[in-house]
């Protein structure tokens, strides 16, 4: 069952054409990893799912619905969330308001929700009254992680947790979204294709705003002319 | 100077500073969210003053008809950012200055065209009247009362940005509007709010000034100007700043008052050098 | 010490910036010979464009210093800096979008002239202005859209007006970070031909930051790799191409032990 | 072809030139003097719009020029016995030194600042004016009068503030044109850029807000020696007012805008508000209007009109 597909969507920037007819689909409760050089559209792909870059064209269907005419505001409460490429952790609210901001339905954030958390990121116990701007990077990352992880939504969507991060973040990061992925679809973009096939389950390739190839991630591995061709590795 | 002198200047400085922070906090309040610096806030503040005056006598009760015509002068700053601002965000901010100055015109001739251009004296509540003894001088009980208001104002807006979810989102949106949305929050509805709460605040201010100077419709133009003083000397953006500075106005206004009565007028200038001279970014304004 | 003038045209020892607690030029120390072009690699988030806007004066470092033809610029001013001889175009596109191509070259021309402070006169009347803009939209292929407003170009157009823009500049270090952001496959070579038509028309010494590699082998005398905010390799293509460390950051292993 | 385009362009212009010209043979006094009023006016708003329209920074203390210009001719020629001529450097060096001091002290910092300092300033000034402690010089509300007359016959004064406005115009036109004026527009449009292809934004900046106050402050001592009194008000919020709704209203950006505006803005307020007693509002529900809809001004529309028309023009014939 596929819970996220995309119909040839074309996204417009300034007048740019960023997104030239992305098809895609995403598999409930696998790991989807959107792989693709600087600048060929997978950030683009994801803030358009989120409707925060609207489609200029094309059909986005969430679990069967059709979400591109959608406010911003009105897709996460479908039960998709985002991590952005930079983090976008609140810095004047402390660690525990990050995560209150992003409860939805006027809820309070059950102990059951919060354990869990901590549970993925045993380091959040002690940050929870830290402000946001007093965090290290790696730190950041786990908040805007965590801060998705509230509302136990159906989709995450992450864009690149581990740029910049140190290789012992990026370990750690790698064990937390295995421990995820087992509650939830994620569409994860990322350059680190290392850190990515540990992990995923299914591929996508973007080049040049489109969707260049996709399938298992095995196939992937083990055809290096395709990795040289698309990722230059 | 005497120590009961002392502290009867004292006190007045205070309670001006306190009406110097309910002028300038809705101002304040509507530019740390939307970035717009509302130059008609000297009008709503007016617009508080005649239509508090004219509710309080018709529906016969003080409290109800501050309260009724706080949140109309509220809604009326909404419907400008609902119908007006809202063309212009993301473009240049000096249109969205320019929009506010153009309403100066239209709501000051409004007041003109309803109320007549002569001045009017409001008479105080007779639960207003009179003084009470602090420290063996007189003291007047509107005073205190605007004390009491400013200090729950200043409570409740405290309240409301620390400790509620709007608060948080007040703050989450100031830094990154994308963000919030992506959150499932709708902040268009929170910018309407804000240009509500920024008005009603307007109201309730241009009420309580009404004792002091009377209704003309010049006093909103004429507070104008030490709006966007207090809010420069706290610092752009920064909602306590423009709170201290407000009592810091205050406080020089009296004492400049008593000691130099020829520069009284000029002290919120003077001030304003001061603060800009050692820190340009305000008192507590980010670089 | 003439000798080191003619030497290394960049310097930087010891480049140091954070942001909070995140390090993202972390002790960078980078001779770049005149003349010479010099690529920067690294995987996102390493620190490249930081480390440009250090270099530029857009940020100031936290330590360290940088060199200019031997003067110490750590603490000029960005735009004193320009007037020394640097260049720089940026990885999203920075044009003056309201007014024509001309002009945006002009202006960069002009900045570097004796009359960018006179009042009196049409611009249009300093003949030697408009000849160099000219010269300069010729490189780049744009001569034929000079009287088109910036706004109304396509991407592709934009980047390489960016680089006229650059080249106006007549500075001696060209800094170019990531010339061919955004663009379509079509595009690239266009923009590979201008970057190689500069070199060899124009002595510049060049650093660019890119994501192609097939373009960073083709170009560069020198590779710099940067990861985590660190250099962890300098050499020629063919050295950097063998490097284990490089093959690790790129494919995100941890570097062996 | 060429030569024809040039002319149609010049056409109206010219025939405006003359219009004014012979404008006194057959006018009252009553519409010459308002006329001079829309020449000084319309200097001040040329004035304004480098700052506002060229240069992108609003100031809302723009009359603080105005005012000096006006008073330090005053003062001089009143009490020192200086010719009007006389004045006019001192109150280029005023207006430059003002200019330079609100300029370091502000545009340093984000022009919002700039805005507020200057309307602070603006205030500022007046009180000062009209202080007790400046009275004896200055006239405190009642201002300074009897200048003496600089030419012999009200005509005389209609052609010297004619002939000012055009060549402030011609100045004007010259400077958006030269280097400098360039420079300005490309601030306005991207700073950071301008920075980046070496632009020292601040001294441009400052240039700008200088050159322009020395325009202003000489609008003022022309305003000064036409009407041969000052008042306290040449320097108060109702003069930047008045500047800001002529330059907004005729067009940023555009020479030629602002004297529009100037002419509209004071014809208005001398034929409307006798009929109208809120023409105000209808002056702010338009000034509204324009701020939404035509952020270009009035003028824009001509400029619409006229592209459109000359383009047709062409392509019938092609």
């Amino acid at each position: 069952m596929n819970i996220l597909e995309m119909h040839e969507v074309h996204t417009f920037i300034a007048g740019f054409h960023i997104l030239e007819g992305v098809t895609l689909t995403a598999e409930h409760g696998k790991l989807t990893i959107l792989l693709g050089r600087n600048g060929s559209g997978k950030t683009t792909t994801i803030k358009t799912i989120m409707g925060l870059t609207p489609a200029g064209s094309g059909e986005i269907l969430f679990q069967g619905k059709a979400i591109q005419k959608m406010h911003d505001f009105e897709i996460p409460w479908l039960g998709i969330s985002l991590v952005p490429e930079g983090r976008d952790v609140f810095s004047q609210l402390t660690v525990e308001e990050n995560l209150l901001i992003a409860v939805r339905k006027g809820k309070n954030i059950t102990k059951q929700r919060l354990d869990y958390i901590v549970n993925i990121f045993p380091p959040m116990k002690d940050l929870f009254k830290k402000k946001g701007r007093n965090l290290s990077g790696g730190e950041k990352q786990m908040v805007a992680v965590a801060r998705a992880l509230v509302n136990d939504d159906e989709l995450l969507l992450i864009d690149e947790p581990t740029k910049g991060l140190a290789p012992i973040m990026v370990e750690s990061m790698r064990l937390a979204l295995a421990e995820i992925k087992k509650n939830a679809t994620i569409i994860l973009v990322e350059q680190n294709f290392e850190f990515a096939s540990s992990i995923a389950d299914d591929f996508l390739i973007m080049e040049h705003g489109k969707i260049a190839c996709g399938g298992k991630i095995g196939d992937l591995i083990n055809n290096e002319e395709m990795q040289h061709r698309y990722l230059g590795v | 100077m005497t120590s009961q002198l002392f502290v009867n200047i004292l006190l007045s400085a205070l309670s001006l500073g306190v009406i110097y922070f309910l002028l300038s906090s809705g101002f304040a309040l509507v530019f740390s969210l939307l970035r717009v610096s509302n130059f008609s806030h000297g009008s709503l503040i007016m617009w508080g003053a005649y239509l508090g005056v004219y509710l309080v006598k018709a529906l016969s009760n003080f409290t109800l008809g501050l309260v009724v015509s706080a949140v109309v002068i509220g809604i009326i700053l909404a419907l400008v950012e609902f119908f007006l601002f809202r063309r212009l965000y993301g473009g240049n901010p000096l249109f969205e200055l320019l929009l506010t100055f153009g309403l100066i015109y239209i709501l000051d001739e409004a007041v003109k065209l309803i109320w007549g251009a002569a001045m009017i004296t409001v008479d105080k509540p007779l639960f207003l009247q009179g003084t009470v003894m602090i420290y063996g001088e007189p003291f007047a009980i509107l005073r205190l009362y605007i004390f009491g208001l400013g200090a729950f104002i200043c409570a409740a807006l405290y309240f409301l940005l620390n400790k509620t979810k709007l608060g948080l989102i007040i703050t989450a949106g100031i830094e990154n509007k994308e963000m919030v949305r992506a959150l499932g929050i709708n902040i268009n509805k929170v910018f309407t709010f804000v240009c509500w709460l920024g008005g009603f605040l307007a109201g309730i201010a241009g009420f309580v000034l009404a004792f002091f100077t009377g209704l003309s419709p010049e006093m909103g133009t004429n507070q104008l100007l030490n709006v966007l003083v207090i809010v420069v000397v706290g610092g752009l953006g920064s909602f306590m700043g423009a709170a201290i500075a407000a009592i810091i106005m205050g406080l020089a206004e009296a004492f400049l008052g008593f000691y130099l009565p020829e520069l009284a007028i000029l002290s919120s200038f003077i001030v304003m050098f001061i603060v800009l001279g050692i820190k340009p970014s305000g008192l507590l304004g980010e670089e | 010490m003439s000798e080191t003038q003619q030497k290394f045209i960049l310097r930087t020892v010891d480049l140091k910036k954070s942001f909070g607690k995140q390090i993202a030029v972390n002790n960078v120390s980078l001779d770049i010979c005149t003349g010479e072009f010099v690529s920067i690699i690294g995987p996102n988030g390493a620190g490249k464009t930081t480390f440009f806007n250090l270099i530029t004066g857009a940020f100031r470092p936290d330590s360290g210093s940088i060199y200019f033809k031997d003067q110490d610029i750590t603490r000029v001013k960005e735009f004193n800096r320009v007037q020394m001889g640097m260049a720089r175009c940026f990885q999203i596109t920075n044009v003056f979008p309201h007014i024509s191509v001309l002009e945006n070259v002009r202006l960069a021309v002009q900045a570097k002239s004796k009359h960018r402070y006179r009042l009196f006169i049409n611009t249009d009347k300093l003949k030697e202005l408009t000849e160099y803009a000219y010269y300069c939209l010729e490189v780049v292929q744009l001569k034929n859209l000079a009287s088109h407003l910036a706004v109304s170009l396509t991407h592709a157009n934009q980047r390489k007006l960016e680089i006229a823009i650059q080249l106006a500049s007549q500075g001696e270090l060209m800094l170019l970070d990531e010339p061919t952001a955004g663009m379509s496959a079509e595009e690239v070579p266009g923009i590979i031909e201008v970057v190689k038509d500069i070199r060899k028309k124009e002595q510049k010494t060049i650093v660019m930051v890119e994501h192609k590699l097939n373009m960073v082998l083709s170009l560069s005398d020198h590779i710099a790799v940067m990861n985590y905010g660190a250099l962890i390799a300098y050499g020629s293509p063919h050295e950097i191409q063998e490097n284990k460390d490089v093959q690790s950051a790129y494919l995100g292993r941890k570097v062996n032990p | 072809m060429f030569q024809s385009i040039y002319l149609r362009k010049y056409c109206p212009v010219c025939i405006l030139i003359i219009i004014l010209i012979l404008l006194p043979l057959f006018s009252s006094e009553y519409v010459k003097v308002v006329a001079m009023q829309i020449f000084i006016f319309g200097v001040f708003a040329i004035s304004y719009d480098i700052l506002l329209g060229y240069t992108g920074i609003a100031s809302f203390g723009h009359a603080i020029f105005f005012g000096t210009g006006a008073y330090v001719t005053a003062l001089l020629m009143l009490k020192s016995g200086f010719s009007f001529w006389a004045t006019l450097p001192f109150v280029v060096i005023g207006c430059a030194v003002i200019g330079l001091l609100i300029g370091l002290l502000t545009l340093r910092f984000a022009t919002i600042y700039f805005t507020i300092v200057t309307l602070a300033l603006g205030q500022f000034c007046y009180f000062l004016l009209t202080n007790a402690l400046t009275y004896q010089y200055t006239g405190g509300d009642d201002g300074l009068h009897g200048l003496p007359m600089i030419l012999q016959t009200k005509n005389q004064m209609y052609y010297l503030a004619f002939a000012f406005l055009l060549v402030i115009f011609f100045l004007a036109k010259k400077i958006v044109s030269s280097p400098l004026g360039t420079t300005l527009v490309a601030i306005r449009e991207n700073e950071f850029r301008a920075k980046m292809i070496g632009y020292n934004v601040l001294n441009y900046r400052l240039i700008a807000l200088v050159i322009s106050g020395i325009m202003a402050g000489l609008a003022g001592s022309m305003n000064a020696a036409i009407l041969r009194s000052v008042f306290p008000g040449f320097m108060g919020a109702g003069t930047t007012i008045d500047v800001i709704l002529m330059t907004i209203l005729g067009g940023m950006g555009s020479l030629l805008g602002p004297v529009i505006g100037a002419a509209l803005v004071i014809i208005c307020q001398q034929y409307l508000s006798s009929y109208f007693e809120w023409w105000l509002m209808i002056f702010g529900i338009i000034f509204v209007l324009v701020v939404l809809f035509l952020p270009q001004g009035l003028i824009s529309i001509f400029y619409r009109f006229r592209v459109k028309k000359i383009l047709s023009r062409y392509e019938i014939k092609d």
